[in-house]
């Protein structure tokens, strides 16, 4: 029984002490001792996942604990990596979370709270699990109680109640998925744990059928268009240190079940499969951040971004699948890497981003960035750590997320080589999809920033906002130091990296290195952030020094009011909201998007030609959910009709059902006999 | 093609501008001490009949070319050093003038182009008058004419550069 | 011409030919595309020009002159008359999928044309069957063009553009089409081209503008 | 050895900072000459710098730190982007710090704090330039990055000294259709992110047609001094990373004693490169907003047909 063991064990107390004190603790203190307790199991996810990428290793079989197979948990580096990062964010995001419930902000229902610490430690076990039966619950475990924390404020507004029927519906159609496959696959292993997995010997098809239900079911849960319908709805409506925890914990589990069944167990497959991961993960990439890029509600605007920076993960191991296919171990590990380093840097800053925006919204009431604004002097230590997340979201020097799209398109860049025409044509195309999700990230996180935080305010709310708690800025500050020092520091992370993609895919080890300097295996490129931003910010520096040296003599920096053209200041409302910033972008991407908008002008009754009042509205919907969801949810409800015409409540139909149903059951047997 | 007939008609033409008279003995304006050699120009119509628009028009044109002496004509009063301010102001543009103005960062030089700027001119008294430009803003220098022809806005732009 | 520079020439030569290709989808204006045709017709030329100076025969080499005369010289010309000098006509204004995603459209072609093409490639690797995918793209994008195009003489550039595209590809892919096949080709093509002219020119005398889309009115 | 580099890399900010204003001058002379005027010389740009640099800023009311930290930065990313690319020497100590990619995301960042400066002073003018420059960086994008590719691919790295010095060894390569087809598309990106025409019109005075312009219409004095001086280095290392990346010859290695050559090589090329846009400038008018995405979308296709070119070949 290692730290590994003792820590495990820990959480599990934990969860139940914050399950007790969910139950017994008064409503106004309740909300403490429960985000104490999951900050707790999040320290403990750290400190398991940290043991494990340093090498510890741990294994424990738990026959009573689950009937017929049993419980079986094992911590590899791959595990430990997913578990590192979701015990770093739950950890931060519960201490937010503690000071967000402060002055009866957020949900403090006992259900609500006593789902919170089962939902940590689920979300804990999953990377443990070490067999089919054990994932499968723990997974199913994690789906109850996130919905349960994705209803809590149900009573406030609809809108909660129906993201919480999307959620409900599509878990559960990725669970059914996860659920065939596995167990397909189990039956043909001869058992479920994931050794017996590993040494399993299937027929190709037969792999390829389990890999696809399992891609569908895990890419459900990490937001995979076309099955994405429910995220941007459920993240936006969730309580603030929840949507953190979701967006930045969850949806990586989706990707932890795709790698290690996809890499770990069924090792590698046929090249077909990371294509279509490849594809599906572009697609997903592209459409998420083009709805972020116009969308005016701020947290459905970091949902939609999580969309896309899923889709970059999968495009990564869409790309590992496709280096490891044509041969080319050393590049499928640079994509691998780049794939999990990625889940890190997205965890690290949309926590950040997510929480920022829950301030924001528990200050002023408002999710709209155009009745946003002015926060700048409002709420200055919440701007600045906004802006920090959205230099990394944004993938811009020096920032996190720059690092882990660098490493992704240098493994993307040299892939030529690698030969097969399948490179030479998804290669150009991933690189243009990369470059262009990076530029529209760009656009969508400038609007977030300049339009919600900055200027002025165009509301009463937003003229009147009050800075966070210490608690709530304490917990963003840790985040923004882990952006900070992923950014700065990222060969740091070589060997607990190399050690995780080892571990899932056997590649030579030791594929991401270097000091201050990062360096690749086989790729003569290399990358310093940590020089770049001292160079940036010595030269910024120098130059701010130099000016003053220059003039001196210059009479001092004068404030005048605004220039409107000679007009008089220009009022808040004449500034650009976010649906303006982003009118150009819609309008170039119209045939992607196809925004509804209708303008009704509405003239005097003396003449028609007097403009009493125009009314412009515009709204951008998803179009996957209206193509894809809306004919099939029309469907269900014709089928539900039929359900009068069957029972109409006379005792003797539904015992004729019964009789019918055994007779024909016994003539079937007979028959088939 | 377009673009070979274009190249043609500007071989054929060859250089328009006159060549540069003699400088105007001394700078017209103290002022314009600091600027040495360049100097941003905002424009401002408060009220003119645009005959001074047009003079102004060709004296940042090819022939007169104001330019060549580091006058430019910008787009916003930030930039500028210098307002050339045309027409009598009319109760609508004094404020907007008087702003402009206020926009214009230290030491700002006012240039009043021609008669009307300078005295209101015809439309003196007129009801949509408020009067010359120096009853709204402190004037610097002065063009008179009507309209100044444009040697005479060039001569006080090149006493504004000292070029 | 030496062994060395030979791939060169023959590279350039066929990356111009892709090139115009492109640029016939890129303008607007009809004359800009019937010039960009012209210089098509003399880039393929040149690439029979090159295989015939590398293979020393010099009935390639009449074929590259008889190739140039007709569609850099001939074609274009008589497509030009066809356009005549009414500026109304002049410009492809509103295409069935606009210029941008057109533009992509033909970066994806030129990728599925070196796709299917190596296969070919990888049969009998040389410089020549190396610059097979181009030949291909060309013909793609011709096909491309003609369908989304709404003038009737961008249709015809674009049909002639299929064609210059299928006439590169016999060049590369075989020793090059029989000389009599390539001639009675070339005179099916004036024939289109002349009954086009005629009709555009009837069209323009009736309807005053020579829009397919106006054509669909006529039969109801 | 590192102390001569370290040198050559001074050496070369210095140029750039004290040349970037000549090269707009130029191309602003080359200008009024085809339009038959005198014009203003090609030092006017450093007049208009000293004058500007004597002048009080100003801080409109409601403006806060992005506002006043925008020039700064704008200038602070420019000088970095002058030490890395190799435009006298490829020896430069910071060639390892950032490679092609994050050049590009260096000068993305200079313009995101202008962008974020111009929404921060809340004018209609100011967010409108932000957005339309904010959609014209995202258009460009893909067609670098697929440009880095068709380069980066044959040499095996993206750190520009070695792209360049494997130019400098087989100089046949520069005339390979994939180096001529992205030279033609990085030459359209330049254009874009320079804010030059037909993209935007840097001499225009209508804030309606405006990117670049709106959003610095609110500084003033010593603050417009710097987003000028940061416009014209970033044309100038924009233009030099061009000539480095296919006309690399002159190009001085961790040597002073090729340093002069270098220096006049390099300046001869950006001039003649300068002369050409400024002259092309004349026969060219502004693109309507919404056919800005054709001339991307034509851009992105010849970086694609660049990469595919350089399969093609292999």
């Amino acid at each position: 029984m290692n730290v590994i063991g003792w820590a495990l064990a820990g959480a599990g107390v934990l969860a139940g002490l914050g399950v007790l004190a969910a139950v017994v603790a008064p409503r106004r203190t309740r909300p403490a001792y429960v985000g104490a307790a999951t900050a707790g199991i999040g320290v403990a996810g750290l400190v398991m996942g940290v043991a494990a990428l340093s090498g510890q290793a741990f294994q424990a079989r738990l026959p009573g604990l689950l009937p017929l197979a049993g419980v079986r948990i094992e911590v590899d580096p791959l595990g430990g990596w997913f578990l590192a990062v979701t015990g770093g964010v739950l950890a931060a995001a519960a201490l937010y979370g503690i000071g967000y419930a402060g002055g009866g902000h957020g949900p403090s229902g006992r259900g609500v709270q006593a789902a919170l610490p089962v939902f940590a430690i689920s979300m804990l076990l999953v990377p443990a699990a070490a067999s089919v039966s054990t994932l499968l619950v723990w997974w199913e475990l994690m789906a109850l109680t996130s919905l349960l924390l994705i209803l809590a404020e149900h009573r406030g507004r609809p809108a909660v109640a129906q993201a919480g029927w999307w959620y409900a519906a599509l878990t559960q159609v990725g669970f059914v998925a996860i659920l065939l496959g596995l167990l397909l696959y189990a039956a043909h292993a001869g058992g479920d744990s994931f050794a017996d997995l590993r040494a399993a010997h299937l027929s190709p098809a037969l792999r390829g059928v389990v890999f696809v239900l399992v891609l569908a079911g895990f890419g459900a849960k990490a937001g995979l268009v076309p099955l994405h319908v429910w995220l941007p709805r459920a993240h936006a409506e969730a309580p603030s240190p929840v949507s953190a925890m979701l967006s930045a914990a969850m949806v990586n589990l989706g990707v932890y079940g795709v790698v290690r069944v996809g890499f770990d167990l069924l090792g590698g497959g046929s090249r077909w499969w990371w294509v279509l991961v490849l594809a599906f993960g572009a697609i997903s990439a592209l459409y998420g951040i083009l709805q972020a890029a116009v969308a005016a509600d701020v947290k459905r605007l970091l949902a939609y971004s999580t969309v896309e920076n899923m889709g970059l993960v999968f495009l990564s191991l869409g790309a590992a699948g496709i280096f490891r296919a044509a041969g080319a171990p050393v590049l499928a590990g640079l994509a691998l890497a780049a794939a999990l380093l990625h889940v890190l840097n997205h965890a690290a800053f949309k926590a950040l981003l997510f929480t920022a925006a829950g301030s924001v919204l528990r200050a002023t009431g408002t999710r709209d960035l155009d009745a946003l604004g002015g926060l700048r002097s409002r709420m200055p230590a919440t701007t600045v750590l906004f802006a920090i997340g959205a230099l990394c979201a944004a993938a811009l020097p020096p920032g996190n997320g720059f690092v882990s799209e660098w490493l992704l398109l240098q493994s993307l860049v040299h892939a030529l080589p690698a030969g097969g025409v399948v490179t030479a044509v998804a290669m150009p195309l991933a690189v243009a999809v990369v470059a262009l999700t990076a530029g529209l990230a760009v656009a969508t996180f400038v609007k977030a920033l300049g339009v919600g935080f900055f200027a002025r305010a165009r509301s009463e709310a937003a003229g009147a906002a009050q800075e966070s708690p210490p608690m709530m800025l304490a917990a963003m500050g840790v985040l923004a130091a882990v952006c900070a020092g992923l950014a700065l520091a990222p060969a740091a992370l070589g060997p607990a990296l190399s050690r995780a993609v080892t571990a899932a895919t056997r590649a030579p080890a030791g594929v991401v290195g270097g000091g201050v300097s990062l360096r690749l295996a086989g790729i003569a490129s290399t990358l310093s952030p940590l020089l770049i931003a001292v160079a940036v910010v010595v030269a910024t520096a120098g130059t701010a020094v130099l000016l003053r040296l220059a003039a001196r003599r210059v009479t001092r920096r004068r404030s005048v009011a605004l220039w409107a053209c000679g007009a008089g200041p220009p009022t808040a409302r004449m500034q650009y909201t976010a649906a303006s910033f982003a009118q150009p972008l819609q309008r170039v991407f119209d045939d992607v998007l196809a925004p509804e908008t209708d303008v009704d002008v509405t003239p005097y009754a003396e003449s028609q030609y007097l403009v009493a009042r125009v009314a412009y509205q515009a709204r951008v919907s998803d179009r996957v959910e209206d193509a894809l969801y809306v004919p099939v949810i029309a469907a269900a409800r014709r089928l539900g009709r039929l359900g009068p015409v069957l029972a109409n409540g006379s005792v003797h139909r539904y015992l004729a059902y019964g009789f019918f149903g055994v007779t024909g059951l016994l003539l079937v047997l007979a028959v088939t006999r | 093609m377009a673009v070979f007939k274009l190249w043609r008609k500007i071989r054929r033409t060859g250089r328009t501008a006159e060549p540069a008279p003699p400088r105007p003995a001394g700078s017209s304006c103290p002022k314009a001490a600091a600027l040495s050699g360049s100097v941003q120009v905002r424009h401002v119509d408060a009220g003119s009949c645009n005959g001074c628009e047009i003079e102004i028009g060709s004296a940042f044109g090819p022939v007169y070319d104001a330019e060549r002496y580091g006058a430019r004509l910008v787009a916003s009063p930030r930039h500028a050093d210098a307002l050339l301010v045309t027409g009598p102001v009319t109760r609508n543009m004094a404020a907007a003038l008087r702003r402009t103005f206020e926009a214009v960062s230290e030491p700002r030089i006012v240039v009043a182009i021609g008669d009307c700027a300078i005295d209101a001119g015809e439309f003196a008294g007129g009801y949509g008058v408020q009067g010359p430009v120096a009853d709204v803003v402190p004037v610097d220098v002065q063009v008179p004419g009507c309209p100044p022809e444009p040697a005479a806005i060039v001569a006080a732009l090149r006493g504004l550069t000292g070029r | 011409m030496t062994d060395t520079s030979y791939p060169l020439y023959l590279d350039l030569a066929a990356g111009l030919f892709l090139l115009t290709a492109v640029g016939v989808l890129w303008r607007h204006q009809l004359a800009a595309m019937i010039r960009l045709f012209a210089l098509q017709g003399a880039a393929l030329a040149a690439i029979v020009a090159i295989l015939g100076v590398h293979q020393h025969s010099l009935e390639l080499i009449l074929v590259a002159l008889g190739l140039g005369v007709l569609r850099a010289g001939i074609l274009p010309y008589l497509a030009a008359r066809a356009l005549g000098d009414s500026a109304a006509e002049a410009r492809e204004t509103r295409p069935v999928v606009n210029v941008a995603a057109s533009l992509l459209a033909a970066a994806a072609l030129t990728l599925l044309a070196y796709a299917v093409t190596q296969p070919l490639v990888a049969l009998a690797p040389s410089p020549a069957t190396a610059i097979l995918p181009a030949a291909v793209a060309v013909v793609l994008i011709g096909f491309f063009t003609l369908v989304t195009r709404r003038r009737a003489l961008s249709q015809v550039v674009g049909f002639l553009l299929l064609d210059n595209g299928i006439t590169a590809t016999a060049f590369l892919a075989a020793a090059g089409v029989p000389l009599i096949v390539e001639l009675g080709v070339s005179f099916d093509l004036l024939l289109v081209v002349l009954v086009l002219q005629v009709l555009t020119t009837r069209l323009r005398t009736a309807f005053g503008s020579s829009d397919l889309d106006e054509l669909r009115e006529l039969h109801d | 050895m590192n102390r001569t580099a370290s040198i050559c890399a001074a050496v070369q900010v210095v140029v750039v900072v004290a040349g970037a204003p000549l090269l707009v001058g130029l191309m602003r002379q080359v200008r009024a000459r085809l339009e038959g005027r005198a014009g203003a010389g090609i030092s006017q740009p450093w007049r208009d710098l000293r004058k500007l640099l004597r002048r009080a800023p100003a801080t409109p009311t409601g403006t806060g730190w992005a506002f006043r930290l925008a020039p700064l930065l704008l200038v602070g990313t420019s000088l970095v982007l002058a030490a890395v690319v190799p435009l006298l020497t490829t020896a430069s100590p910071l060639n390892h710090t950032a490679d092609l990619f994050a050049v590009v995301g260096l000068l993305a960042l200079g313009t995101v704090t202008l962008a974020l400066a111009a929404l921060d002073t809340g004018t209609a003018f100011g967010g409108m330039g932000a957005s339309r420059e904010m959609t014209i960086l995202a258009l460009v994008e893909p067609t670098i990055l697929v440009a880095v590719l068709a380069l980066s691919a044959r040499v095996g790295s993206t750190n520009l000294a070695e792209i360049v010095t494997t130019t400098l060894n087989d100089p046949l390569r520069v005339a390979s259709p994939a180096s001529l087809l992205a030279a033609a598309a990085l030459l359209i990106v330049v254009v874009a992110e320079t804010g030059r025409l037909p993209v935007d019109n840097p001499a225009t005075h209508l804030e309606l047609t405006m990117i670049h312009e709106a959003m610095i219409l609110e500084y003033a004095g010593s603050d417009l001094a710097l987003v000028e001086l940061a416009a014209s280095m970033r044309l100038t290392i924009l233009l030099g990373l061009l000539t480095s990346l296919f006309l690399p010859w002159g190009i001085a290695g961790a040597s002073l004693a090729a340093l002069p050559l270098a220096l006049a090589a390099f300046g001869v090329k950006v001039a003649i490169l300068g002369i050409g846009l400024g002259a092309a400038e004349v026969f060219i008018a502004k693109l309507r907003l919404f056919r800005v995405p054709e001339l991307l979308a034509g851009s992105f296709v010849l970086a694609v047909l660049a990469v595919a070119s350089s399969f093609f070949l292999a």
